[in-house]
């Protein structure tokens, strides 16, 4: 054991000092999830098959609009594969932290078109 | 004549004195801290201070401002006191450890019997201090502490009587200064040196012997009721019994503040850090031992080699 | 493993042994020779150990099936008990692995089992109210609270 | 005179909360009571109120470290409820996974088990070798605990040509590190003292107790699922079942460092022989009528799940036995005689799971018309309960 204590001192050491030195974040990471809202067309299958019931579809066809609970969310990935229109995808952000319980639910609305 | 007691003041008080000691203290749990974490591959201490050096500064003041809970059914009046009793018995032998000059502040004959004394002494308000705060985990921890007094106290003050013998006398000052003309007391007694580090690894309860407080059996064994100010106390006396050791280790064994180059307070330092790390290194190196293995291991194997090492004196004749 | 060897071990009909797979074995026995099936099961050639104990509450009654674990196959035998009076025979004396499995099906089923010597609440705890067994289809959770005082 | 000493729900050697009442007598234990049910989650009672691909993530959620382990085992038993038969690719993929965890399972676990002997040092190393092995689930899967990788009918994501080469280098230091370990584990005089002949657990005992895994396997039982019931590609891959006769805490080291080496002949071979194909087949919602029961090897012991299905897209009864609770009679049977500073590397020497052996199976499933009892229920019941009893 006292020589692989010694041969530790000199090699550098493995843990990372946090809040300065991050590790990026691997390539098929699955965070959090956010919709490309205009390809959506309100089909409903990524309510019904998420786990832990994080998505919301308010509104009817094109202009629904999604209440995503980030809170609620376990980052499984089932909607991005369920998803016919490809609008879900993941991003690398997993560093989640909110003051409260509001701030966790992203509202993801259509832009206003020139109509209304 | 004022000049003088002045001067000794400033020693007391500054220099080679209390203020001296306690920053050496907070240095050498940061040292200690700072070594076994480059053992495993990790930073320790980093953000309080230059290299976390403040570290042990910034624990000190925060369990200082912390509640101090007195639970109702602990023993009150050795619970209140075991804690700065336990500090003042961690210091008042260090003023008999000469840093800068031959001579220590206080040197008489037969300062080594009274250092050798309180550290008992300090054994004894571990195991009063657990049996007080009448916690089921911390009555085990201090029966464990008696156990352990047992184990170590012989082999180290057998260990701690071998360079008085090959000096002729039981003041540290002299020893010191007989190490000067001779040699060092480490080469002609090797045995006595790691007899007593050992026994000191026990006195301090440090990893391969901090059963009485093995925190993964019996929570944190009889320091479990001390909170606030109390376990500010108990972590500073800890500290200073580090430097105590140390500083014993380098007196007796590493002939004090002499060396080949100038007699100053450099030269102690620098043995100083060579026992801190001797100590760190043990331990990050060992697991924890059973309080039978301590029992059984100091009889069978550190007493007899404390023997030994008394007789080699004797029969060489140094 | 095959049929025939079960069938001959524990001498009960052929029509009572259904064959799930090639290594599923499912056996159905009445509650009075439990003791005397199990003994025999254990004393087959290549048993290895009891790997758990099943409880399913289908409607009227009780089922209680009890795995057993073979190098080559797992048998599952299969008992009734009626809800009203739920009283099993303990397997402990045969098998001590089979101590916690009783304890917890006693806990969520109220199966009482004679000749276990501990059923001291395992999961459940201390002050909860006698014979709520939260795994019995009519204790939906609602019930389950409104009888702990909630709702 | 005897010492009754809770290692209760809250202890630092315990990293989940279970509670043993032991009594003392000078060091020494003279009987042990067990008591569970402090980190139950009726994972049942939601499981009723999920279909059966959701619960595939329900199934991993029972366990933080053999989650892996628990959703293959669901999944399997879905798929032979089915009927369904998954790519040759799928079961290659899926053992390699398996072997990958029970791998990261058994460095967290000698990392641990040095913790309680007071080994800082051994367990710094330890759980710095098991990033290694992280990475490559991290790399494979995009996380590092819950893989999300198996479902029913097969596997989500597929192993590249170019993750190859990284996991073969990484597999070449984990050897390394593990011969390392063994040697460390043979020499040390003082993990030694503190493990040889700690927790005996004798062969007739465990067959009686039905201990299950490397606990049994530490007392010379060559027990294991992978031999008596080959599942995924485990029929193609040749390899050994480690045991040792030691019979003490030591000895279930021994065995968990070889089952180390075990598992990366286990991958090498697996990844060479990868068949080319699909790993997903496309699985119907609603699951015929019938019963299936499914065993694995989980890094810990046996794993066994029974489904029993009604028909709908809704499981009727789902029982998990983790293996845990298997074993923690041997356990119970291992501490009566053990000194009180070693009761954490005893317990730890099964390397218990409490939430695994927790997993309630509340109540069976009914049409959907049952509220889920959701953390709010849940919360304001312990609150009555410790009010109740501690009249606060």
């Amino acid at each position: 054991m006292e020589g692989d204590l010694l041969r530790n001192v000199k090699e550098k050491p493995v843990t990372l000092q946090f809040p300065y030195e991050r590790k990026e974040p691997v390539e098929r990471v699955r965070a959090k999830v956010s919709w490309e809202i205009d390809k959506c067309i309100g089909c409903r299958l990524c309510v019904r098959v998420c786990p832990g019931d994080a998505i919301e579809l308010i509104g009817r066809g094109r202009e629904a609009e999604i209440r995503y609970n980030v809170g609620r969310c376990i980052f499984c990935g089932e909607c991005v594969d369920v998803c016919p229109t490809g609008t879900i995808y993941t991003t690398k952000e997993f560093e989640l932290v909110f003051n409260n319980r509001r701030e966790m639910i992203i509202h993801f609305r259509r832009k206003k078109t020139r109509r209304d | 004549m004022v000049s003088e007691e002045i001067w000794a003041l400033i020693q007391i008080f500054l220099f080679p004195g209390f203020l001296f000691l306690f920053f050496l203290a907070f240095f050498t749990e940061w040292l200690d801290r700072k070594i076994v974490a480059k053992f495993q591959n990790r930073y320790g201490p980093l953000y309080v201070g230059p290299k976390g050096i403040l570290q042990p500064l910034a624990d000190f003041i925060k369990l200082l401002s912390k509640e101090d809970i007195t639970p109702s059914t602990v023993d009150k009046v050795p619970f209140k006191i075991i804690p700065a009793l336990l500090l003042t018995l961690a210091v008042t032998p260090l003023f008999c450890i000469p840093i800068v000059g031959s001579s220590a502040l206080i040197s008489f004959e037969g300062d080594l019997i009274v250092i050798m004394f309180i550290m008992s002494l300090t054994a004894l308000l571990v195991f009063m201090g657990g049996w007080a705060s009448t916690n089921r985990f911390s009555t085990i921890g201090s029966i464990r502490a008696g156990l352990q007094m047992f184990a170590y106290e012989i082999p180290m003050n057998l260990a701690m009587i071998g360079p008085a013998i090959s000096a002729g006398s039981l003041s540290i000052s002299k020893i010191v200064e007989w190490q000067t003309r001779r040699f060092w007391s480490l080469f002609p007694q090797p045995l006595g040196f790691a007899v007593l580090t050992i026994c000191l690894m026990a006195h301090l309860q440090r990893v391969p012997f901090d059963i009485p407080e093995a925190e993964s059996e019996i929570v944190s064994g009889w320091i479990v009721e001390f909170s606030g100010k109390k376990l500010a106390l108990i972590r500073l006396a800890k500290d200073f019994e580090f430097v105590l050791a140390a500083s014993l280790i380098v007196s007796l064994f590493l002939g004090g503040p002499y060396g080949s180059w100038y007699i100053s307070p450099i030269t102690f330092l620098a043995k100083y850090l060579l026992c801190v790390f001797i100590i760190s290194n043990l331990r990050a190196a060992f697991a924890r031992y059973r309080i039978d293995h301590l029992l059984a291991g100091a009889w069978k194997y550190l007493t007899p080699l404390a023997l030994l090492q008394i007789c080699l004196i004797k029969i060489w004749g140094i | 493993m095959r049929r025939s060897e079960i069938r001959k071990q524990l001498r009960i009909r052929a029509r009572n042994i259904i064959v799930q797979r090639d290594r599923r074995f499912f056996v159905n026995i009445e509650k009075k020779d439990l003791k005397r099936v199990i003994r025999r099961l254990i004393r087959m050639k290549n048993y290895t150990h009891l790997s758990t104990i099943t409880a399913l509450d289908t409607g009227s009654n009780i089922e209680v099936i009890y795995h057993v674990a073979f190098t080559d196959a797992l048998v599952s035998v299969r008992v009734q008990t009626s809800k009203d009076d739920p009283v099993l025979l303990s397997i402990v004396d045969l098998i001590p692995g089979a101590a916690l499995y009783e304890r917890e099906i006693h806990d969520l089923f109220g199966v009482e089992f004679e000749g276990n010597p501990d059923l001291s609440p395992l999961l459940l705890p201390d002050n909860w109210p006698e014979g709520v067994y939260p795994l019995r289809k009519w204790w939906s959770p609602d019930r389950i609270l409104s009888k702990l005082g909630g709702k | 005179m005897t010492f009754k000493i809770p290692f209760g729900p809250q202890h630092p050697a315990l990293e989940e909360p279970v509670n043993f009442m032991f009594e003392i007598e000078e060091e020494r234990v003279v009987n042990v009571k067990l008591r569970l049910g402090y980190v139950h989650r009726g994972i049942e009672k939601i499981a009723e109120s999920r279909n059966y691909r959701q619960l595939v993530y329900l199934s991993e959620r029972i366990c933080g470290i053999c989650s892996f382990a628990h959703a293959l085992c669901y999944s399997q038993a879905v798929e032979e409820l089915l009927g369904l038969e998954i790519p040759e690719r799928a079961k290659f993929i899926r053992t390699i996974l398996a072997e990958m965890e029970r791998i990261q399972n058994h460095y967290l676990w000698l990392g641990l088990t040095a913790k309680e002997m007071g080994f800082e040092t051994l367990f710094m190393y330890a759980w710095r070798d098991r990033e290694r092995i992280i990475d490559m689930l991290d790399m494979i899967s995009g996380k590092r605990v819950h893989y999300g990788m198996s479902t029913i009918g097969g596997v989500r994501r597929d192993i590249t040509e170019s993750m190859i080469g990284k996991i073969e280098e990484s597999l070449n230091h984990l050897e390394a590190r593990a011969e390392y370990y063994t040697k460390i584990c043979t020499e040390d005089p003082s993990i030694l003292k503190r493990t040889v002949g700690v927790g005996i657990l004798r062969p007739r005992d465990a067959r009686a107790l039905c201990a299950v895994g490397p606990t049994a396997r530490a007392s010379g039982i060559a027990r294991d699922v992978r031999t008596d019931e080959p599942y995924a590609a485990y029929g193609e891959i040749p390899f050994r079942v480690v045991t040792y006769r030691g019979c003490d805490v030591a000895s279930r080291m021994y065995v968990r460092i070889d089952e180390i080496k075990e598992s990366i002949k286990i991958i090498r071979y697996a990844l060479k022989n990868m068949p080319e194909g699909s790993i997903r087949v496309k699985a119907p919602t609603r699951v015929p009528e019938g019963e299936a029961i499914s065993r694995v090897e989980a890094p810990r012991g046996e794993n066994i799940h029974f489904i029993k299905s009604n028909g709908s897209d809704r499981p009727e009864r789902w029982k998990i036995r983790a293996p845990t609770l298997a074993n923690l009679l041997s356990l119970c049977k291992m501490l009566s005689g053990v000194n009180l500073a070693d009761i954490p590397v005893v317990i730890a020497g099964i390397d218990p799971c409490i939430s695994c052996a927790e997993r309630i199976a509340l109540v069976d499933a009914e049409t959907g018309k049952l509220n889920v009892w959701d953390g709010k229920d849940l919360w304001r019941y312990a609150n009555e309960w410790y009010r109740k009893r501690y009249g606060l």
